[in-house]
């Protein structure tokens, strides 16, 4: 078997399983529909590691087309595959996150009537998610993107009798959709200029289209480069969460843990840095693209981290983590560090995987009580969740030697000596967003298992350790949280894992990072003489205060600080925007158009006013039309002797 | 000379007959003066020397069409007075219309000439020269295509004439041939063998 | 003697021209109305003898008792146009006396281009085989009219079953004779019996054996001949569109043009698929043999044979019901018609037989 | 000697007489349906006419494909008729005014 059969058999093994549990799920019953999906998930995880060993031990790179549906004036749209390191990588991590909540979704779906359904869509997501990765070319990475998005559609709103679970989903078709617009727009502009789909070819032939200008203004060009990478680039927003197409996310968490962990931790939001790290050939070119993309990150990261400081909701703290944490890789992107933004996606997948999942096993326990208010004291009752959950966050917050640590330092040192317009403001905000994240995490885990036990008494008597197939996932992947980063991040950051796939400029901030770059012992050692370590421990220590040792002191601090508390407290206020702007606005421009253009202009005028027209002239020409056969051979001898006349009479 | 003769003759004939099924009572005169008409004016044809579709006007328009037309005026029970009446009113303005178009068509043929030799005449065709065989090349090479849509199209007459008409008449006994081949001896008669009543 | 040819001579050569022209049509004429007559006699002898009877044994010349009956159609001719015609009062007149004429006119006007012998046809014009077809399609009308114009529900129905059997049965005609002219590639019945040449085997009916029984089996219908006398019905209309003739008038609509009809099919029958004056033993028996000649006498004979076939089937089947004769033309006639068109057309292409040159 | 002139001005004649046709009997369809196919007639004349002393054969060609379409006219044609005759008694053109506002 090579490579192209394995990747065939990568993609069809969670499609075929899912088509399975989701069309024959009644037969199959409820132990049949999670061993089909568990072993086609399993076999795409085996056979992608397989592939990324191939990679690793210097097999080639694959990219060929399976099959051509359609060419049209030069134009092929073909289904086919683009194996590389990063694809590899990609299809590694997001196989096996997938794996480890298809496990863990046996226990914490258990009871749930629509078992089968779940494991259908979380199997058909997977399935979306490695045709996007995998897809060789533009319009298999839509076809992967949209169908990513529909599942996601599908898993939010899983609970469809729970109108915040419709609310919630619609809210993240929509947004998700203002995104595609703009990605589908990136995508007809590449066709448009570089007239083709494939990605090598358009690679290829972007370096000669860098010259080319597009008129959106008038008066002024703009490269069309820029032009398509930012239209690429708010593609990824809506995927990727970036301010202001983020609002999707923390709502998103309606729907169950195991999908948050797998949607909104480890696949689906990274698909936009992803899709950018592929690009990069494109965004090297385009130093203002790159600009637009660091600021927005850098907003991201460190504004939502804010968020995540005054919710008290579990899942959504770890969501506004999972924002903030987004807003990292993206500022990696922007410093054109993709490679460290690729390596913090793949660490960020464990641990924010594993503290989802925790999360999930703390409701579980708490007999689905999300508030945090309610909690404390938890680690007595939880102990494998307590300390998975506890490496997640330490990993999370960049403590030394945890595969957090190495990724968000890299990121942070690549601002740092980014040339990009703007560093200096992203540099600033993702340091103080370590502080934030340390914060927060910490607060999430002090409130959950330490202090106070504030539940009532029946939770109390009914706390117990999740069963095996909840903690066996949460283990699986504490391991990798602790130990990828310091594995990996020699070859995949500073070697030349992604060379061939990923394009660094020559004096990118990476090349200037990887000269000092002698092993992760060193790194670790350098790293203590940046301020990033520090803070992380601030924060930590800050979180300690405030939430074990003076419980009380957060209130104080809220109500001291009125109007910043109700600023976070209201998101910014862009749910209020959202809601009372843009959707408002929508809708009287809806009603407006319903009254004045539909009733009035097109009803009234058009179609009533037309019929009325067309019967005033009718009532006219009814005199004339007397019905009678011989009128009108009248009428066409006598033209015919009219036109015979004019024709002889015309000299 | 004979020919000349011949054409006057037939276009006397031709224009009286026209005349007369425009202005017939009956409109089975009028038929049948059209049918003059048709034979008269393929007489003339011939006089052209187009032999072809002289015998085709006969063949289709008197064997055929005709026919037709004879047909339907005969079984409509057609009140002909109730239809000739406003005939009188409107003759001057049918005369008037008539003689525009005439005058029109005269003015375009002798004095505006249109670009024709119209006092020419034409030498007969050599004795061997079939005007049949000449249609039949062209029509089968050159107008191959036309020659198959309009064979369509008489088909499409053939199908729509049926459909209008056709009509099932509850309580018609219709004869069923292939029933009746189908019938084998063995469903008629049963064939009974009995004891005689008396010894012989 | 001689004055009379100095006299000939005397006369414009156009004028003779026309008056030899003039003569011969009134020697094929005369022919042809008396081989109605004795057709007519021929007709009920034959018949019956195959019903075991004398038929007409009276009538002789000057009581020579060795032809019995042979001056029986001169009597019927007398005692026709002697009669009184008589005009129905609700009757069109015009058209009721126009009628017979039209019958009769194209029964006689095809003979101009029936090729007799080698070189003896009255107009040997190009489309010889259309004119056929266009002057027999004619003679419907005078049908009709005959029917309409006696203002008689009889002779009505009459004539529309007649000329709807005439228009259905002469479509399958005119498909037999396109058989005939691919066969030989001209319209012209001389070129045809030319195409024939060369014995029994090469004529016409042995390649289009099936044209040839649809051919006769439409002029049996065409003529309204027995089994499709269905239009002179008398068990049900009386005596169909001629009930109301009388006289002349009825023997110049139903005598002479159905017999001048009958003895046209079955020369054509002869010229079209027998090979009209050709010897049947031409290249069977050495050349210059009095059989092998070719000439009227052959045509005479085959003519005779078929007039005989006529006669034969009138004795011998019974009258076709409409609706079966409706049938028997439109659903059997016209597709066998077509089909061997088709197998024609396809052994041409081939070059099978006649087609080989 | 009859010329092409001749020819033509004898199918104007014919033209004519049946358009004045049309004007007097315009209550009778049938009377009406003959007249067409006296208009017809007439064009085809010219056509033949033409077709002979321009030594063009395309005229006649063009003069079977009128008649074959004529004859189709007129098969339809008549049979609407019949039709038509059946629902109203009448064939009157007056009475066939369902289409009058």
């Amino acid at each position: 078997m090579g490579i192209p059969q394995a990747a065939l058999l990568i993609v069809l093994a969670p499609l075929a399983a899912a088509l399975l549990a989701g069309l024959g799920g009644r037969q199959l019953g409820r132990a049949g529909a999670h061993s089909v999906c568990i072993a086609g998930v399993g076999l795409s995880f085996v056979l992608s590691l397989w592939v990324l060993l191939q990679l690793a031990g210097g097999a080639p790179d694959y990219n060929g087309a399976v099959y051509t549906w359609g060419a049209s004036d030069g134009l092929h749209m073909e289904v086919g595959f683009l194996i590389d390191r990063l694809s590899a990588l990609m299809m590694t991590v997001v196989t096996f996150v997938s794996l480890a909540v298809h496990v863990y979704t046996i226990g914490y779906m258990r009871d749930d009537p629509g078992y089968q359904r779940f494991f259908a869509y979380i199997s058909l997501f997977t399935f979306s998610m490695l045709m996007l990765v995998m897809a060789n070319n533009f319009l298999q990475l839509f076809f992967g993107w949209e169908a990513v998005g529909l599942v996601s559609y599908l898993l939010i709103g899983f609970w469809y009798k729970r109108p915040t679970a419709i609310f919630a989903n619609l809210k993240a078709f929509i947004v998700n959709r203002i995104g595609d617009f703009g990605f589908i727009v990136g995508i007809a502009a590449i066709v448009c200029y570089m007239g083709s789909l494939d990605y090598m070819e358009v690679f290829a032939r972007a370096p000669a289209a860098v010259e080319l200008r597009v008129q959106l203004t008038p008066g002024e060009t703009t490269r069309a480069v820029t032009l398509i990478c930012i239209a690429l680039f708010i593609g990824a927003m809506g995927k990727s969460a970036q301010v202001p197409l983020h609002v999707w996310l923390p709502d998103s968490m309606e729907g169950p843990t195991p999908i948050s962990a797998l949607i909104h931790a480890a696949t689906m939001v990274t698909a936009g840095i992803f899709m950018i790290a592929r690009m990069s050939p494109l965004y090297e070119l385009t130093p203002h693209a790159l600009h637009f993309v660091l600021v927005i990150g850098a907003t991201t990261a460190l504004f939502m981290g804010l968020l995540g400081l005054v919710n008290n909701d579990i899942k959504r703290v770890i969501a506004y983590s999972t924002l903030s944490q987004l807003g990292y890789m993206t500022v990696a992107l922007g410093a054109g560090a993709y490679g460290a933004g690729i390596f913090h996606l793949m660490t960020h997948a464990f641990f924010k995987a594993l503290l989802f999942l925790a999360a999930g096993s703390v409701i579980i326990a708490m007999h689905h009580e999300q508030d945090m208010r309610r909690m404390g004291g938890l680690r007595r009752y939880l102990p494998v969740t307590y300390w998975t959950c506890l490496i997640g966050s330490l990993a999370l917050v960049g403590f030394p030697g945890l595969s957090g640590f190495f990724s968000k330092d890299i990121i942070i040192e690549a601002v740092h000596h980014s040339p990009i317009e703007g560093a200096t403001y992203a540099y600033w905000c993702v340091l103080l967003g370590v502080f934030v994240t340390a914060l927060y995490s910490f607060r999430l885990l002090f409130m959950t298992f330490h202090g106070r036990e504030r539940m009532d008494e029946h939770t109390r008597e009914h706390l117990h350790e999740s069963p095996w197939v909840v903690t066996l996932p949460l283990i699986a992947l504490a391991i990798p949280s602790v130990v990828i980063g310091w594995l990996t991040v020699g070859p995949v950051v500073f070697g030349d894992w992604f060379r061939g796939s990923v394009q660094h400029g020559p004096d990118g901030p990476l090349a200037i990072l990887g000269e000092d770059f002698h092993g992760p012992a060193a790194f670790l050692l350098h790293a203590a003489s940046a301020p990033a370590l520090y803070l992380a421990f601030a924060g930590i220590a800050t979180a300690w205060y405030l939430y074990v040792r003076r419980p009380d002191l957060p209130d104080a601090i809220a109500r001291r600080c009125a109007g910043l508390y109700r600023l976070l407290d209201n998101k910014y206020y862009f749910d209020w925007f959202n809601e009372n702007v843009v959707a408002a606005g929508a809708r009287a421009l809806g009603t407006g158009l319903w009254r004045r253009g539909d009733e009035q202009a097109i009803d009234g005028v058009l179609v009533n006013g037309s019929a009325r027209a067309v019967g005033a002239l009718a009532a006219v020409v009814r005199r004339v039309q007397t019905g009678y056969l011989y009128h009108y051979a009248f009428a066409m001898i006598i033209g015919l002797a009219l036109l015979l006349g004019w024709l002889l009479l015309r000299t | 000379m004979l020919i000349t003769i011949l054409f006057w003759v037939y276009a006397a004939v031709l224009v009286g007959a026209a005349t007369g099924v425009i202005l017939a009572r009956n409109p089975v005169h009028a038929v049948l003066l059209l049918v003059l008409c048709f034979v008269t004016a393929a007489a003339l044809w011939l006089l052209l020397e187009a032999e072809f579709l002289a015998v085709v006007l006969v063949l289709v328009y008197v064997g055929a069409v005709m026919v037709l037309f004879l047909f339907v005026v005969m079984m409509l029970d057609v009140n002909v007075e109730e239809l000739r009446r406003g005939f009188v009113r409107n003759a001057p303005l049918a005369a008037l219309v008539a003689v525009i178009v005439a005058l029109e068509l005269g003015y375009a043929l002798w004095v505006r000439r249109l670009g024709v030799e119209l006092p020419g005449t034409k030498a007969p065709l050599p004795a061997g020269h079939s005007n049949t065989a000449e249609i039949g090349t062209v029509l089968y090479t050159d107008y191959v295509w036309p020659f198959q849509l309009a064979a369509v199209v008489l088909l499409i007459a053939i199908v729509a004439a049926i459909a209008l008409t056709l009509r099932h008449r509850p309580g018609v006994r219709q004869q069923d041939v292939g029933r009746q081949v189908a019938v084998r001896p063995a469903a008629r008669v049963r064939l009974v063998r009995m004891r005689s009543e008396h010894e012989p | 003697m001689a004055w009379l040819i100095a006299q000939w001579e005397r006369v414009p050569p156009e004028l003779q021209a026309l008056i030899v022209v003039a003569l011969q049509i009134v020697g094929v004429l005369l022919a042809v109305v008396i081989a109605v007559a004795f057709l007519t006699l021929g007709e009920r002898k034959v018949i019956g003898y195959m019903q075991l009877r004398y038929g007409p044994n009276r009538v002789t010349f000057f009581g020579l008792r060795l032809f019995r009956g042979i001056a029986q159609p001169f009597a019927d001719v007398v005692k026709l146009l002697l009669k009184e015609i008589i005009i129905p009062g609700a009757a069109s007149p015009f058209l009721f006396l126009l009628a017979p004429l039209i019958v009769m006119l194209p029964a006689l006007a095809a003979w101009v281009v029936i090729p007799f012998a080698p070189e003896f046809v009255l107009a040997d014009i190009d489309a010889g085989l259309l004119f056929l077809l266009a002057l027999t399609s004619m003679g419907v009308y005078g049908i009709i009219l005959g029917g309409w114009a006696s203002n008689s529900k009889y002779a009505f129905l009459g004539s529309m079953r007649s000329a709807a059997q005439m228009v259905a049965y002469e479509i399958a005609m005119g498909f037999a004779l396109v058989g005939v002219l691919m066969a030989a590639g001209s319209l012209n019945l001389g070129a045809i019996v030319r195409a024939q040449e060369g014995g029994l085997l090469s004529w016409n009916w042995f390649w289009l054996f099936p044209l040839f029984v649809v051919y006769f089996i439409s002029a049996l219908a065409e003529t309204n001949r027995a089994p499709f006398d269905v239009a002179e019905g008398e068990s049900e209309i009386v005596a169909g569109f001629h009930v109301e003739y009388s006289g002349a008038t009825f023997a110049t609509l139903f005598a002479l043009p159905e017999y001048a009809n009958m003895i046209l099919v079955s020369t054509l029958c002869a010229v079209l698929f027998f090979g009209g004056w050709l010897s049947p033993v031409q290249g069977y028996l050495p050349d210059g043999n009095w059989l092998t000649v070719s000439g009227f006498h052959w045509l005479f004979l085959k003519t005779g044979v078929f007039l005989f076939l006529f006669l034969w089937v009138r004795a011998t089947v019974p009258r076709y019901r409409y609706d079966q004769i409706m049938r028997l033309g439109w659903k059997v006639l016209i597709p066998v018609t077509l089909v061997w068109i088709a197998v024609e057309a396809v052994l041409a292409w081939l070059r099978v037989g006649p087609w080989a040159a | 000697m009859i010329t092409l002139a001749h020819y033509l001005t004898l199918a104007g004649v014919l033209f004519a007489i049946a358009v004045a046709g049309i004007f007097l009997n315009r209550r009778n369809v049938i009377v009406l349906l003959m007249c067409i196919e006296l208009l017809l007639l007439a064009v085809n004349f010219n056509f033949v006419a033409f077709s002979r002393f321009l030594g063009l054969l395309d005229g006649q060609v063009f003069v079977f494909f009128i008649l074959t379409v004529a004859a189709a006219e007129a098969a339809i044609g008549l049979a609407i008729l019949v039709v038509l005759f059946r629902q109203r008694r009448s064939i009157n053109v007056e009475d066939l005014d369902a289409m009058k506002g």
